[in-house]
């Protein structure tokens, strides 16, 4: 992807965030972008407008009630009211129950209906098909296929075609997370030892935020990923650069490096396809280069971001697994410079 | 009485705010000592092996950095030789017996500096503070450790009971023609 | 001057059996307690088995048996010795509403007794169960089961000591007399847990719906 | 009436000067035999429980406080993005301890406390039915408490949330013993809680003065009777999930272990069993407090005493059928969760009907506004918004967008402040006066009213929006391009102005301790037996114990009304009555102080404290306890053989009680 594209894209991103707090948003589960939260978000007015309304009602008659109460004043008890008043009493409180009563049949069968029509049509998603994994704390995804050469692994990045519904399979890695991104779906745990299924779908291209939603230790608060929802040539583009190796360093620097990275203890967590390091403890790093952002969806993928990252993580994420690396400046640039040159 | 209430509180107080060793988790490392070897020819080295190791390792005493050792050794594959302490490639961690010293910077040498038949050199691959959570793993595996600081089991297969019910070895000097 | 009602009670009893007596209530109260505590626990011994083909599972050692079934021997032993020492203590919860001393005494020797030795029979249990509770899920809940019920076995055998003595040492009133009516309801109460979990953990792995 | 038991007593021929220096002899016997043992050994051995339940508010009442501090701590956190005032290892501790404080260590406690004080006054019975079983309960959770700080301060403080899933805080991922004393703790609080409702159950079947039937029973007793059973029947299986915990973690054994057949999603079924119907347990006394202060202060009997007794109990059953509405997000069978949307959804039902009949009561009264009537204002104004939101997060895919995010925040603390902590502060102006013998400021209490209802408002209802605007729980920090930094920033001064206003009821108390004006018996004419004694009522509670001929004992004694006379005055004794229609059964002695329930609670307390380092402690403890529970059973003296502590003064009927016929 060109960095034209990435700068646009990030700019998209953080701006929309930006707008959070008003209506719009990236990670706001009432902008819906997608057909599953979309009919959530409806179901979420209809309670929400009808709740509002029976709150007034109840309120009003509290405030009459007390205006009504509070002229009479001495303090003698009054222990046999008079039957007339009680039988209005009676009446109100019978009909104030069975308009409860048919308030929360409505919301049952509606709530019934949508949870049935959001689970139901899962069987006949015949679209992508991704497997991700929650580590402590970042997203492992795995994009499966019928023909093996096409399956690839990546992290804290996930693109998707625009209109086309996308099945998740969610395995727990260590502890329990939960996959949410609330413009496209609901939340979904990630349980070891289970395995769930979940799906969404993109009808506008561009950027959208998930993040952890089930508590999950240190870092729980910087356990996010991005969903990418691009045009479905687009899609397929950089779904086949994602399915290549990994780019050989082209110059001096880059080859450097590779070497620095081959050295030094990057290569016991992460893995670049093409070299030596085939270790996955860590995102698998083999096109770090083309993504938005790093440290799970934390700080924007610039040079910058990546030296302080590399030389001490635990500033951004306290806690992560990502040990400290005290490389000196030479040796800091070119591995930069290589893990950028990875496209 | 009010007396001796306020006296309580304020023992209470005063014994508590000691604070806790075993529970402290510290993420910034010590800085590390290393530059990166670019090329590394002949793992022969001149000179005695290795950095001098400090006497003792702070991560003995934390149980975060213990429970953190036991997650490396199975990412970093030390249970692909010694398994889970029992040994097979490798000799066996969970025994009374210790070819190169059982002390904490006997292992830590073991580690950086690698041994003759097969233990690998992890020089410049591991950082500093990683290697000492390893070492205190290492040594927890024999029961070297305070039983609260040593991990408890793991969510895995049931291999062996856990580093916090391993009976305590006393480490004993053996040649390496002894094992196997 | 004036004149009131008065309820009298200077007349009434101290103690009554059963119901009449608060303490009556309280026993009930805290076997409620401990009987919803084994209802859960048996909830969780079926839901574990869910996660199980084979319950319980397969030892991979030649001289283990192929279904390593839990042996029946002491668990029986130790159900007929509970069932019957009910008689003994129906004896002796009658005798105490008599107020018949000597009977109690006899009555609580022998429920002291089989107390002692449904507790050794159970030290045998727990091997007759072919995994520790640390091998497996299924050791963990059987051991937790057998443990739990364990428990009750020693509280109620020592109770039964503590009123035995009593009835040895100090004098028959009627305070005692209420007690030992009231231990009499822990005691059929630790049998009837027990018969329900003799069943589950020697006989439902031997009726496997599944296979 | 109709006892058999009214019957002539012959005359003792006295004037009435000799009669009144005969009560006179009565009270002071009495005095003695009821007097609390003093000093340091009084504060370990009284059982009296107007002192115990005291004990309870205030311990309470100081967890509360810190759980506060606590999270002013975390809205000073989150005030801002990207703040560095906490790290996120202190942030997770302080959150962990200010959910199971406030769950386990104030909301339980406190609403119980007044239960336990003021049940036996409101059923009219000198003492609880298990005094010491009582003070065991308060001791075992005082060391609770104690427990949690103290890890706390030693910075090993629980960090896996209040529920403390697995496998996070199982043995692979939370090293260390911070877990380990969440779980014992968790079993400290329960064990004093099921002892609670077992004192008052006992006290409520059993204790009850004669002709308070069960359909006479004061709403506030049916509450606190009903909780109890839900204590009864939902904290085993939370005891039974920390204990499973601490196994796992401690002795190896694998019942949340998946690679051994253990199970995650077992555990978060163990503790909602318990959690949800824990919410009740929270409320339904709450509503008790409500029932009381609507009639105190609507001068009228509530409407619909039956619909209310059948939603409390109703509200009790339906509490257990909701747990796994806190489960959505897990893979469970749809069948399963629909079964559960319908259940949650029935029981706002019950609450309703509740609801409606208080107005309906207000509505025909003739408010008297004070304090205690302005926080029930205040519950009706937040617990409905609680109440409303709980409905739409038991909509399984609606929970799906709201489910453990701020909006799940709000919800809950609408709920629980709004439905409990609201009307547990009417409470406190409302009985508080009963408990010192003085009142609280009427200014003072509005402004707490003011401050605690904007502030609360102001803390949580733009958490609602956040949680909608994707913000989940437990962050302890958050990007600056979230946009979230307004909303919180708000919370966060909201928080500040609701802690001001519970420190004007600080204030407000230690005032009316000092210069509070004297309440009298009886300040509000209120109508349940408590207020038929002096202020703070005498440590024998009742002199003659009163016969109730009405649901409201004061409000319709007759002139005549009789007492029950003939219980001793040398010895503890209470009136045992039947558990249906109150007849007169027994002449119940009640145990007096005794020095082993502490004991006790100082065995289990080292069985299960020493017991996390090493297993042997728990031999010992179990050998501390036993030994404290044989000298506990041979160490008292057999009452019946037992000297009177004085020859008792001759009971007889003096003339002014002189029995008419009936």
């Amino acid at each position: 992807m060109t960095e034209f594209r990435k700068t646009k894209l990030l700019t998209l991103a953080f701006g929309a965030l930006g707008f959070l707090s008003s209506c719009g948003g990236i990670q706001n589960s009432i902008n819906p972008a997608g057909p599953n939260a979309d009919s959530l978000s409806r179901l979420w007015w209809l309670m929400f407008y009808v709740c509002t309304a029976v709150y007034v009602l109840v309120m009003i008659a509290l405030v009459i009630a007390i205006r009504n109460g509070g002229r009479k004043s001495d303090l003698n008890p009054v222990l046999n009211p008079s039957p007339e008043t009680e039988t209005r009493k009676r009446n109100a409180v019978l009909s104030a129950v069975t308009a409860t009563v048919v308030i929360l049949f409505v919301f049952l069968i509606y709530s019934y209906s949508t949870g049935r029509a959001l689970t139901a049509d899962l069987a006949q998603k015949n679209g992508l098909s991704i497997e991700l994994t929650g580590h402590q704390w970042w997203w492992e995804v795995r994009y499966n296929d019928v023909d093996a050469s096409n399956i690839f692994t990546t992290a804290n990045e996930i693109h998707i075609p625009v209109g086309v519904p996308v099945t998740f399979t969610l395995r727990g890695g260590d502890v329990i997370h939960s996959f949410w991104v609330p413009n496209l779906a609901g939340k979904k745990d990630l349980i070891p030892g289970k395995v769930a299924t979940t799906w969404l779908q993109a009808d506008k291209p561009g950027v959208y935020r998930g993040q952890c939603a089930e508590y999950c230790g240190l870092q729980h608060a910087r356990m996010a990923l991005w969903i990418v929802a691009e045009p479905q040539d687009q899609f397929n583009a950089w779904r086949q650069n994602q399915t290549q190796g990994s780019v050989p360093p082209a110059t001096d620097s880059q080859r450097y490096g590779q070497q620095v990275f081959l050295s030094a203890p990057c290569v016991m967590c992460h893995t670049i396809n093409g070299t030596r390091a085939g270790s996955n403890f860590g995102p698998n790093l083999t096109h770090v280069g083309s993504r938005n952002t790093i440290a799970a969806a934390t700080l924007s993928n610039t040079r910058e971001h990546l030296m302080q990252w590399i030389v001490n993580s635990q500033q951004f994420k306290p806690g992560n697994r990502m040990p400290q690396n005290n490389l000196g400046q030479t040796e800091l640039d070119a591995l930069v410079d290589y893990l950028q040159s990875l496209k | 009485m009010r007396r001796t209430i306020i006296l309580v509180i304020y023992l209470y107080l005063c014994i508590s705010v000691a604070g806790c060793k075993r529970e402290q988790r510290q993420f910034t490392a010590p800085p590390a000592t290393f530059k990166p070897y670019i090329v590394t020819m002949s793992e022969i080295q001149p000179g005695s092996a290795g950095p001098p190791a400090p006497m003792q390792n702070p991560s003995e005493q934390r149980a975060y950095d213990t429970n953190q050792g036991k997650q490396l050794f199975q990412q970093y594959n030390c249970s692909g030789c010694h398994f889970n302490g029992g040994g097979g490639i490798g000799p066996a961690l969970m025994d009374a017996q210790w070819i190169y010293g059982s002390n904490p910077e006997n292992i830590y040498d073991t580690i950086v500096e690698g041994r003759p038949n097969g233990m690998p050199s992890f020089r410049a691959k591991i950082p500093d503070d990683q290697v000492w959570k390893l070492v205190s793993y290492v040594r927890s595996l024999s029961g070297q450790l305070p039983k609260d600081v040593a991990p408890t089991r793991n969510d895995d297969m049931n291999a062996r009971r856990s580093e916090q019910r391993t009976k305590r070895e006393a480490p004993k000097q053996t040649s390496p023609g002894e094992i196997h | 001057m004036s004149t009131r009602n008065v309820i009298d009670i200077s007349e009434l009893p101290h103690h009554g059996f059963d119901t009449y007596d608060p303490v009556w209530w309280g026993n009930n109260g805290l076997l409620a307690i401990e009987t919803s505590m084994f209802a859960i626990l048996i909830a969780t011994y079926f839901y574990l088995r869910q996660n199980f083909a084979l319950w319980p599972p397969p030892i991979a050692q030649l001289t283990a048996p192929l279904r390593p079934l839990p042996d029946l021997g002491f668990g029986t032993a130790n159900t007929i010795l509970l069932l019957l020492s009910c008689i003994p203590m129906a004896i002796t919860d009658r005798a105490a509403r008599r107020g018949d001393r000597d009977t109690c005494r006899i009555g609580l020797g022998i429920c002291v007794v089989c107390g002692l030795i449904a507790l050794v029979l159970r030290g045998f249990e727990f091997p007759a169960v072919y995994f520790r509770w640390d091998s497996n899920a299924y050791g963990s809940v059987v051991w937790f089961l057998l443990g739990m019920h364990m428990m009750h076995l020693l509280i109620l055998t020592g109770e039964t000591v503590l009123l035995f003595v009593w009835l040895l040492t100090r004098e028959f009133d009627m305070k005692h007399r209420v007690d030992i009516v009231t231990i009499g309801v822990y005691w059929y109460w630790v049998v009837t847990m027990w018969l329900i979990i003799y069943a589950i953990v020697y006989f439902t792995p031997r009726l496997d719906l599944r296979t | 009436m109709s006892h058999g038991l009214t019957r002539k007593s012959e005359l003792a021929q006295i004037s009435d000067e000799e009669l009144a220096a005969q009560m006179d002899r009565e009270r002071a016997e009495l005095e003695r035999t009821w007097a609390p043992p003093t000093g340091l050994r009084g504060w370990l051995t009284d059982t009296d429980h107007k002192r115990i339940a005291l004990r309870y508010v205030v311990t309470a009442f100081v967890f509360f406080v810190f759980g506060g501090l606590e999270a002013a701590l975390m809205r000073i956190q989150l005030a801002r993005p990207d703040n560095h005032f906490l790290d996120p290892d202190k942030y997770n501790q302080i959150f962990t301890v200010h959910g199971t404080t406030m769950m386990f260590l104030f909301a339980v406690p406190i609403v119980t406390a007044l239960g336990i004080y003021l049940v036996p006054l409101m059923v009219g019975s000198r003492d609880v039915a298990f005094p010491r079983l009582n003070l065991y309960g308060y001791w075992v959770y005082l060391i609770g408490g104690i427990l949690l700080y103290t890890g706390f301060l030693l910075n090993t403080g629980p960090d896996a949330g209040w529920f403390a899933y697995v496998p996070l805080a199982g043995p692979a991922y939370s090293p260390g013993k911070r877990v380990d004393i969440w779980a014992q703790m968790i079993t400290f609080t329960e064990l004093s809680g099921l002892a609670g409702a077992v004192v008052i159950i006992g006290t409520v079947f059993k204790m009850r003065a004669p002709g308070l039937t069960l359909n006479r029973l004061p709403l506030f007793v049916w509450a606190q009777l009903i909780t109890s059973f839900m204590i009864i029947f939902a904290m085993p299986s939370v005891m039974l999930a920390s204990g499973l915990l601490a196994s796992d973690r401690l002795i190896d054994t694998h019942f949340f272990n998946p690679a051994e057949g253990g199970d995650a999603i077992l555990y978060q079924h163990l503790f909602w069993f318990f959690g949800h119907p824990e919410v009740y347990i929270i409320f339904i006394p709450a509503l008790g407090f409500i029932s009381s202060i609507v009639t105190a202060f609507a001068r009228t009997k509530i409407f619909g005493y039956t619909a209310m007794v059948l939603s409390l109990i109703s509200t009790g059953f339906i509490g257990f059928g909701l747990w796994v509405h806190h489960m959505f997000a897990t893979p469970i069978p749809q069948m399963g969760q629909s079964f559960f949307t319908a259940a949650s959804m029935i029981i706002t039902i019950p609450t309703g009907i509740q609801i409606f009949c208080w107005i309906a009561t207000l509505w025909t009264g003739k408010l008297n506004i004070k304090t205690p009537l302005l926080f029930v204002f205040g519950f009706f104004a937040n617990f409905i918004i609680g109440g409303l939101t709980g409905v739409m997060l038991a909509s399984v895919p609606l929970d799906l967008q709201i489910h453990d995010t701020f909006f799940v925040v709000a919800h809950l603390h609408y709920v629980l402040i709004g439905g409990s902590v609201f009307p547990l502060f009417g409470a406190f102006y409302y009985w508080i006066p009963k408990w010192t013998g003085r009142m609280l400021s009427e200014t003072l209490g509005r402004w707490t009213f003011a401050l605690m209802f904007i502030g609360f408002n102001l803390v949580f209802f733009p958490q609602h929006i956040l949680g909608l605007h994707g913000m989940p729980r437990r962050v302890y920090t958050y990007l600056p391009e979230s946009g979230w930094g307004t909303l919180n920033l708000i919370s966060s001064i909201g928080a500040f102005i609701l802690a001001s206003g519970v420190l004007v009821f600080i204030i407000n108390f230690l005032w009316s301790r000092r210069a509070g004006e004297v309440a009298g018996p009886d300040p509000w004419a209120a109508d349940t037996l408590e207020w038929s004694v002096s202020s703070p009522p005498p440590s024998y509670n009742f002199h003659n114990l009163p016969v109730v001929q009405g649901r409201h004992a004061l409000w319709e004694a007759t002139p005549d009304a009789p007492v029950v006379r003939g219980l001793s005055t040398t010895k503890r004794e209470t009136l045992v009555t039947s558990v249906l229609d109150a007849e007169p059964e027994l002449r119940f002695e009640i145990p007096g102080p005794s020095i082993w329930p502490f004991l006790v609670a100082l065995g289990t307390a080292e069985a299960f404290i020493v017991g996390i380092f090493t297993p042997w402690a728990i031999m010992a403890g179990a050998l501390l306890t036993g030994a404290a529970l044989i000298c506990w059973f041979f160490g008292d003296p057999n009452y019946e053989n037992r000297p009177a502590i004085e020859s008792p003064s001759k009971v007889a009927s003096p003339p002014e009680l002189r029995p008419k016929e009936v």
